[in-house]
């Protein structure tokens, strides 16, 4: 066990963060720091030519091998990568489906064509993607999808019907992977496919949520006889369940990290602020920066536990298992900190009705990191079932 | 001692939780919201009018009902638990308090039958500090002759931008803390005083801004005796913290209520939401703090009526307010923090009301005061003085 | 609603305030502020001689009718009665299971001949009760009760078998109130029968469980062939339920006032506490001092509002279900906030081992508080129930 | 960078929980609890003879077996896991620890070999005040020629009473804070010391206080540069902070495990209480707080080998030592109060372990400044400082 990077790890440490020194500024200025949770529809087309900007430099996918255009890099150069971004205040990644999601589904679950179609144009950040889970009425319950897929044989392709709900980016996303219910006659987990469904066609329809923020991350995306293509689903229909699992097993590696950058400049933000107001002085105050500080970093250590267990066992393990719960709960603590450090402050709006400043927006909608992507009680089920060996819940 | 609503009490309760059912509802509140005054003037005419609750605690001398802090607080009760937006804050715990307790008898005749009969008024006294206590007072006073010349600005007053009564707390120049500082009472359209809606997060209760330039008043504005006035702006704000705090506990019983119908609907893995036991036990703490704060708040409100009557000192009072605020404060977004994550991925659209009952608690919960502002004054009391509690 | 007394009832406060001053002193000076929670086997002769001074005082029981030696006191003497022994800092009060649960018990569900049987001796603080409602087995679940009570035709006398837990004073104890089962086929709620058990005979073995603290509150009580006459039986075989009930109702009336007076003693300890070792200077310590002050505050008004909503309605209400988890979670915080006000000197045993001082014993013994009488778990599960209406844990 | 144990680490972590399963059972922590001594003798010698844990992070060159702080943390866990009673502590995470940041090499080479064939010793710092920062040295030396005159007393000492080498830390009459502080390295039988256990409410941990009486030392008794040792001897507590956090780690995870198991045997209202929801919460909870609580820890130890290896500075050891003692000690007692919530009633006998771990949590949140204590140092370095962390 050590922190200790070697001079090979320094050299590439070096190496990007001169390049975000030389290339995230200009016209790149005004992303700085943007595009975080609740924010993450902001400045779109920016943060978009940022992500070209990022292959030119050869740093979009660097986990991804070298035969599908990545650098291999290790979790080493991950870890630096994604500090060095944070040190720079690198943009929230529009990409970062594309990235740490659908690629690394499709490496381990794509047939070659599906590889040769959809990797190189999310490695050179010109395909976005968005992610249909939840549904209305099943919301974390992934057995209970309705949607359906069914295989026209006279056009010889998937014909999609249903609705998804709670998906971050739809509006700005080329392509939508969707799981639905392959055999209509299935329950549960068994008879679920997974489809890689383009977004800009007749049979989609689009409907931003308006939130609490008075701003629409997320979307409703309506499915009436959608459809792709015979090739875009990814393993066999019936497969969709363990395509969907090893997913969410990608979901909690490395892009965290990316998650915990932008923390860590909503943090900063706050600190500025504290000092600037007085309110550092306050006990209460220092007491909460200080514990926020610390959540923040140990976050920062439970990934690195993750990451370096996950070269030689790719199971889910413990420290994996609570990041969720403890990463909203985290985020959700420091939106009423950031409020409380603002003080009367916190209420106005300076731009008008009803235009938040970053961490207004921050502060209310980290009131939805708790309940999507599975709820806190959902984690705390899981928890106790999977990595305590607890008794299941009862169905209904 | 009697520690429950005598049967008056109980129907002033229900009149006015049938009154805001039917008025105050969703789509009322948000029409409201949209706009720069921040309520319906129909809907205030009907409480001025047909309720009226404006002059429920204002003595009959003064065109009011003459009833007390408990109806009040009663009736404050049902308001918060409806989001009603109104100028009955401003106009009733602030200002109307602060005449009572510091206006001259000219003044009390002056302008208390107005506020009885539904003009409204406010009371501004914070600066840019942001802070509650007297060293907010930024705005200062120059004597000159019979008369005082007032500059500067306040921040955060309720209801600032369109209220029709100011009253104003300055210091004497140079003056800090709780020394120098005194109330004037002035119409809002005196010259001098330019005033500003300020947004905010909480669109159910408005804020302004209030710039004063060379405003100058006579002495018959000046409220109690020049240069002595925190103590009895101190006796105000508690006042008008135990009904801030009224309105936080109708809230705060409104997010339980809401929730708890909205999960008895709701299906999740084959069962109602509602029949989880993390669930259950959730709402069962929201129920301990609705409680908790309910008897906090009648508590205060009983104490406000033995302040009234010369019953109860300005300690017992300020410990009953700052209890109720702290403890309503927190209980109220505790409720509100928890109504949202039970009404899951719907408790954060816009569509649904919990959202609104959650930034009511935060704009509330700062409002005069948090709840460590109220603990470390109690800590004051208890651990600094040797005043017995 | 008001808080004002009117002028009788502070007559009234004068003359318990000074019968306190007069006679809560000399021999019983040691014994002020003793006998709270986790200290009520201490002590024990002095705060028996104690009661009997009380009666002579015309103190005891002031809540009964006259017809029954008591005072029919009203509710706010009650209250003045309570706040006044609080201010003089009486000790906790031997006879309160006596005076608080089976006096008003038998008043209500009693025959005349256990009236005047038992009603005396406990008025005159001669006789002391505990009561036996937990079994090993059974912890909250009173339903589950397996003690049996089988009526002995030849001897015409009750005979008890089982075994009770949990049970404080036993050993300080003439009498046993015990809930045990007259129909042995029954099942949950039915069958039961509520008994007046003598603890004096050979068939009742007392056992002290030592606890945390090193000392024994609670007790083990094991029943073999023990008996009580064929008179000692309130209610019918198979009304046990309903007395019990009725009982736990009482003991969250005016005796909560009484607990609460101990709870102000030990907030005074700690506040002296504070000031003397500077601790009052830190300002997460002032913080919690004031919560635990508006905590107890809050407390008392709850306890005011039943109090007065019970005048006119004998059922529980939402403010009484919420008591004992409210209380007790208050004073597991107090116990720790007792021990970061000592600070260092907090892990200190003054006169050596196990010897806890009240403070450190409260500590202690607070984390009992949350768990028996029904643990915060099962509270919770009785609000969510029976206060909101919702659905019901099932029963494996 | 590779944040997990490597297979020679978890070897050395496999064997310390097997011996400590056999030896630190619940029956010999009992007895040990029940001497003045506080451990038993025969097994501290089988430690030191067969496990030779005293040594481990003890360069050779100083009779050790020259592995690094994880090696030590990975040990520490399993023996708080075990509440293993022995001197172990404080001879090596506050001596030991001592001697090789502040020892001369004179010094380094008496007592280190010492230490690790199994003589105990300890640090003794604190007086009367209960605090832990530098203000607590309260003990005064006067120089006089080429000696010191060291008179007060000591208090909360771990293993105070009985450990035969003592490194003590006095100040230089007249000063106060950090300036003036100086440490000294001498064997407990000195004259002019006299010691005392001081009986604590865990027992499984023995405290001792120390008086000094015109202690008179020659200079070879000084450790670094006179009146210059309050950044040594905090890095020598950060250092100790680390291995206390390491501890309770350890006894966090126990809380978890003994709890779960038994609640999974356990019944009540005719279910495995381990199978209701808001049971199964809890423990979804501990667990949290012991992976984070982990984390903290073994990011700490590899801090502890980075200073050791001059790689990392006495704020990046600071920052590390803070976190991981604020985030263990709420962590453990979090865990503790709840493992005697789940186990009901039989929680709060003195027959089941986990009281005793609760015991165990709050004497180690004290120990070295309890959370918030250590958050108000971090919000210094976060908010009062130009440091970068």
């Amino acid at each position: 066990m050590k922190l200790d990077f070697s001079p090979e790890d320094e050299l590439f440490r070096e190496e990007i963060a001169s390049w975000l020194a030389a290339n995230l500024c200009g016209k790149f200025d005004s992303i700085r720091g943007r595009g975080g949770p609740g924010d993450q529809h902001m400045f779109i087309d920016e943060r978009k030519a940022w992500e070209q900007k990022l292959y030119q430099g050869g740093w979009t996918c660097i986990g991804w091998a070298p035969e599908y255009g990545g650098r291999g890099a290790t979790i080493e150069q991950q870890v630096i990568f994604n500090e060095e971004y944070a040190r720079a205040q690198g943009p929230g990644r529009a990409g970062h489906i594309g990235e740490t999601l659908v690629g690394p589904t499709l490496i381990a679950f794509g047939d070659q064509e599906q590889k040769d179609r959809y990797l190189p144009e999310i490695l050179r950040g010109e395909a976005f993607w968005c992610q249909g889970y939840s549904e209305p009425g099943a919301g974390s319950d992934l057995a209970n999808v309705k949607t359906s897929a069914k295989f026209d044989d006279t056009n010889q392709q998937w014909q999609i019907n249903g609705q998804k709900v709670w998906t971050s980016l739809a509006r700005e996303s080329d392509y939508c992977f969707v799981i639905a219910r392959t055999d209509s006659k299935s329950v549960g987990h068994r008879g679920l496919g997974f489809f890689l469904v383009p977004i800009d066609q007749p049979g989609v329809t689009v409907r931003p949520i308006e939130q609490l923020t008075g701003t629409s991350e997320f979307n409703e995306v309506f499915f009436d006889d959608a459809h792709c293509s015979i090739d875009d689903i990814v393993g066999e229909p019936g497969d969709g369940w363990k395509v969907a699992m090893g997913l969410l097993g990608f979901e909690r590696g490395v892009s965290t990290l990316g998650q915990q950058m932008l923390f860590q400049n909503e943090l900063d933000e706050i600190i500025v602020l504290a000092k600037a107001n007085g309110s550092a002085q306050n006990p209460q105050i220092r007491q909460r920066i200080a514990e926020a500080h610390i959540g923040l970093r140990i976050m920062r250590f439970n990934s690195m536990r993750v990451l370096s267990s996950k070269e030689t066992d790719g199971s889910l393990q413990k420290e994996a298992m609570i990041y969720k719960l403890y990463w909203s709960s985290w985020h959700r603590n420091l939106g009423k900190l950031a409020m409380d450090v603002m003080g009367s402050e916190s209420e106005v709006l300076e731009d008008g009705p009803y235009q938040l400043n970053r961490l207004q927006s921050m502060y209310l909608f980290s009131r939805a990191d708790t309940i999507y992507g599975g709820t806190n009680q959902i984690q705390r089920n899981l928890i106790a079932e999977r990595a305590l060996g607890m008794p299941k819940e009862p169905r209904g | 001692m009697n520690f429950k609503f005598t049967d008056e009490q109980m129907m002033i309760r229900d009149i006015a939780e049938a009154f805001l059912a039917q008025t105050s509802t969703s789509a009322a509140v948000r029409q409201a919201m949209s706009t720069e005054l921040g309520y319906d003037l129909q809907l205030w005419r009907r409480i001025c009018d047909e309720m009226c609750w404006q002059g429920m605690h204002i003595p009959e001398a003064y065109g009011g009902l003459g009833l007390g802090y408990v109806e009040l607080v009663a009736t404050l009760e049902q308001m918060g638990r409806y989001l009603c937006c109104s100028p009955f804050y401003a106009s009733v715990c602030l200002a109307a308090n602060a005449l009572l307790v510091a206006g001259t008898e000219d003044q009390k005749l002056t302008y208390l039958p107005q506020i009885a009969v539904g003009k409204t008024a406010t009371l501004a006294y914070t600066g840019e500090s942001g802070g509650w206590d007297s060293n907010s007072v930024k705005v200062t006073y120059q004597k000159q002759g019979d008369s005082y010349r007032l500059n500067g600005s306040y921040r955060f007053v309720p209801d600032g931008h369109s209220a029709e009564i100011l009253v104003l707390a300055a210091r004497d120049q140079d003056t800090q803390g709780d020394e120098g500082i005194s109330l004037f009472v002035v119409p809002a359209n005196t010259p001098g005083i330019r005033r500003e809606w300020l947004p905010t997060m909480d669109q159910t209760r408005r804020q302004g801004q209030l710039q004063l330039d060379d405003l100058v008043l006579n002495s018959d504005a000046v409220m109690g005796d020049v240069g002595q006035s925190w103590a009895q702006l101190e006796q105000i704000l508690d006042l008008g913290r135990i009904a801030v705090a009224a309105e936080q506990l109708g809230g705060s019983q409104q997010c339980l209520d809401s929730t708890v119908a909205y999960i008895s609907e709701r299906v999740q893995f084959g069962r109602s939401i509602a029949s989880y036991q993390s669930v259950k036990h959730k709402c069962a703490d929201m129920m301990v703090k609705v409680e908790a704060s309910r008897s906090a708040v009648y508590y205060a409100a009983c104490v406000g009526d033995q302040f009234f009557n010369q019953t109860s000192d300005a300690v017992g009072l300020a410990e009953a307010a700052s209890i109720a605020k702290a403890y309503s404060s927190e209980g109220f977004f505790h409720n509100a923090g928890v109504g949202i994550q039970l009404h899951g991925g719907v408790g954060i659209t816009s569509e649904y009301d919990i959202q609104l009952y959650f930034k009511r608690a935060k704009s509330t919960e700062t409002f005069l005061g948090a709840a460590d502002y109220h603990r470390e004054r109690l800590a004051t009391l208890l651990l600094d003085t040797q005043v017995a509690l």
